[in-house]
């Protein structure tokens, strides 16, 4: 069942080496209040998985810019120039990933799939060193599913049982995060009762969250 | 024994399985009368795989919704705090290992852990439902059926001979007359039913049991 | 955009020897009105994509009675004698299917995908004739994409740009059907405007739908 | 010509392939030109692929939801009618043939319709974000770029250079010098900006080119 939490006891819960999934997008939906804490209790060599690496003193980039990360699945850096240096000066180990890729390769994880097919990078460098299989005369690139030691996700609201809702495009990748990591834990704005949160209009199920932090 | 009371007696012992916070599924008629002995401070999230987690007991009569079923197509309510999703998320729970506890009925389980509870060729195919993935993904899964079909062959075989559900092993198995735990060495009799013995268990059991040192009496 | 239709247009649209995804389970969350329609027409030969045949008076069963469907790929067909006897008396092909495989498969179809790995299935009688992939020493069965001319799906309001919502366990499988057909038409009992339905609470991006129907 | 004219040219003929009814995915940049020259009697929804259908124009000045960006990081609005989502079912829209239309920047264009625009190799590597998934699977896909580099040099090629973004084929490439259409035969000039020839345009253009019967001039 789902445990209330500080984001300092949140961020302590994570070794140095170990994996974290961010939800998020360009700093909107990030698990702010986690990452903050995280800077500050300097856990280093994490493996990052996320959509994109956000700027250099907002979202994830605070944690790449503060020279936490050894490794980095993305599918775009464009927005920070301190992922790019470090990778150009091999700092960093960047896998780019194609975004939809990168987002059923996540699912799979949380699914209990063994990966998906997809054309997507089929033809282009994506492809390189993967295996290309063909159903039904046509080729798709096999991906693997990617899961992680924790995933830091960010809601609206979540009731005491963990259900969460989001609000608007702050939503996008944490609900599949959600799914696919050990340990799941969800900064949210307010925490109200079971109950509170039609049935209907849950998004993320509690089954899947472990933690709860409320939003500094 | 009635065939009422052998359902109570599984339906309490396998209750006794539960932890507080756990997310469990209950297959498709005997499992159900788990839900009716959880044991006391323990809160548990029944899932039903057509797509609600938080399913509450059934409605008085009169108060059915008719969009408010479970699996097996009984009319359920929702606890507070329930949620409701399609039935590829319900799976995605299930296959991805987010189910602490699935509790099935078969026709068949063997030595190795395996079962057969969907299909007996030429006779009755109802499919196997979301069976074979309720087996392939929660974490624990436990068989709960009688001992002995209505012939009174038992169902605890040192092989399926019925098509398998998976090749995943169960757990645990609980009958009217015993706790089996499936182990690398094969069938553990760990628990005899209070009016057996440890002699009866094994002489109506076709597979080999290695029996316990301290069974106990449930 | 979505168009309003009527029930009997809907059908009509139909043609013997069609593939047909009907959302629904045990006759919950059913576009009724539309198979009475279809029942009316006898259009016949149906290929019948569903979780399970539902009852022989109720749901899709109705048709399978009537003799209008040719084959089915289902996951249960237990409730529903008619479907046994057809399958018996091979009036019917039957390819029984896990549910868990058959939801991920109609899924694929949607999401552009060539099939997904899932362990469900192995070493039973589901994995006969199948590929299985080694993934990271663990195995794997091929399961390929399912899609259908139409998706006959079910909810319980739209507005007039076919974003869809539902009511309890009614959603089931509805919203993967939508996805995943050449033309999807769903049978509400509510057509509101544009806009009264939050965007927070929509389920079924109207992009999937073709047509809306007003059930009777 | 400004940047800012060529923009403005390059969206406006854009925006006349936009059908009544298309669900729209304008990449970064340059193709956000289009949403502001959308034809009369013409209702389109634009999709960002963060995770909305049905974004509106940009707010007002301390209008901005800090929740309701586009793929750009550009603050948006929400169309009444809107629907939001998880960035995974948006790119199952996007991969699985739901998008009508996408129109996305390119750094080349070649004769065979592939292109390029994530990456020039130990120079800048932004990522491919979306925009794979974006060529791979919409139903048609228009580039949309200036005709030449900075340094005046055709970005249209026999060849792409540059990594492929991917090996399906785009539809169009549209400059704010002309209209040229892949077909297989190869790249089809079909219609040259008012202010320049068609000479104008092979002579700008590395790529052979094939030039219609019937060229038109927007």
């Amino acid at each position: 069942m789902v445990k209330i939490i500080s984001a300092k006891e949140a961020a302590s819960l994570i070794k140095s080496g170990e994996s974290i999934m961010f939800g998020g997008f360009l700093a909107v939906g990030s698990a702010e209040t986690i990452i903050e804490e995280l800077k500050e209790l300097g856990t280093s060599d994490l493996e990052m998985i996320v959509i994109a690496t956000d700027y250099e003193d907002k979202g994830v980039g605070i944690l790449v810019s503060n020279k936490q990360v050894s490794s980095i699945k993305t599918s775009h850096i464009g927005t920070n120039k301190a992922t790019q240096n470090q990778m150009n000066n091999n700092e960093i180990k960047v896998d780019l990933i194609p975004q939809g890729t990168l987002l059923e390769q996540i699912r799979s994880a949380g699914a209990g799939l063994g990966g998906v097919l997809t054309p997507t990078g089929l033809g282009t460098v994506v492809a390189e060193g993967k295996q290309v299989i063909e159903v039904d005369g046509k080729e798709f690139l096999l991906e693997k599913p990617i899961s992680a030691d924790f995933a830091l996700i960010r809601a609206k609201k979540a009731d005491k049982y963990g259900n969460l809702v989001y609000d608007k495009t702050a939503r996008n990748s944490n609900p599949i995060m959600a799914t696919a990591a050990k340990i799941t834990i969800a900064e949210v704005d307010e925490i109200v009762e079971a109950g509170e949160i039609p049935a209907e209009d849950v998004v993320t199920p509690g089954v899947f969250v472990d933690y709860l932090v409320l939003k500094k | 024994m009635e065939v009422i009371d052998k359902r109570v007696v599984i339906g309490k012992r396998v209750a006794q399985e539960l932890k507080d916070g756990d997310y469990v599924n209950l297959g498709i008629g005997l499992p159900t009368e788990v839900a009716n002995h959880i044991p006391e401070g323990v809160r548990v999230f029944f899932q039903s795989e057509n797509g609600i987690m938080g399913a509450g007991p059934a409605p008085t009569e009169g108060a059915e919704d008719e969009n408010l079923i479970n699996a097996g197509g009984g009319f359920i309510t929702a606890i507070k705090g329930a949620s409701y999703f399609d039935t590829c998320l319900s799976f995605a729970i299930i296959r991805g290992g987010h189910i602490d506890l699935t509790v099935l009925g078969a026709l068949q389980a063997d030595q190795c852990g395996k079962l057969a509870n969907w299909m007996i060729p030429g006779k009755m195919i109802p499919g196997m439902g979301g069976a074979m993935d309720l087996v392939t993904g929660s974490r624990k899964v436990i068989v709960a059926m009688e001992h002995c079909d209505r012939r009174g062959n038992s169902k605890i075989l040192d092989n399926c001979s019925l098509p398998l559900t998976a090749k995943n092993k169960v757990n645990l198995i609980v009958t009217e007359r015993a706790v089996i735990e499936v182990t690398s060495d094969g069938l553990l009799l760990k628990e005899v039913a209070k009016g057996y013995t440890v002699e009866d268990v094994i002489s109506c059991t076709d597979a080999k049991l290695i029996i316990s040192e301290n069974i106990s009496y449930f």
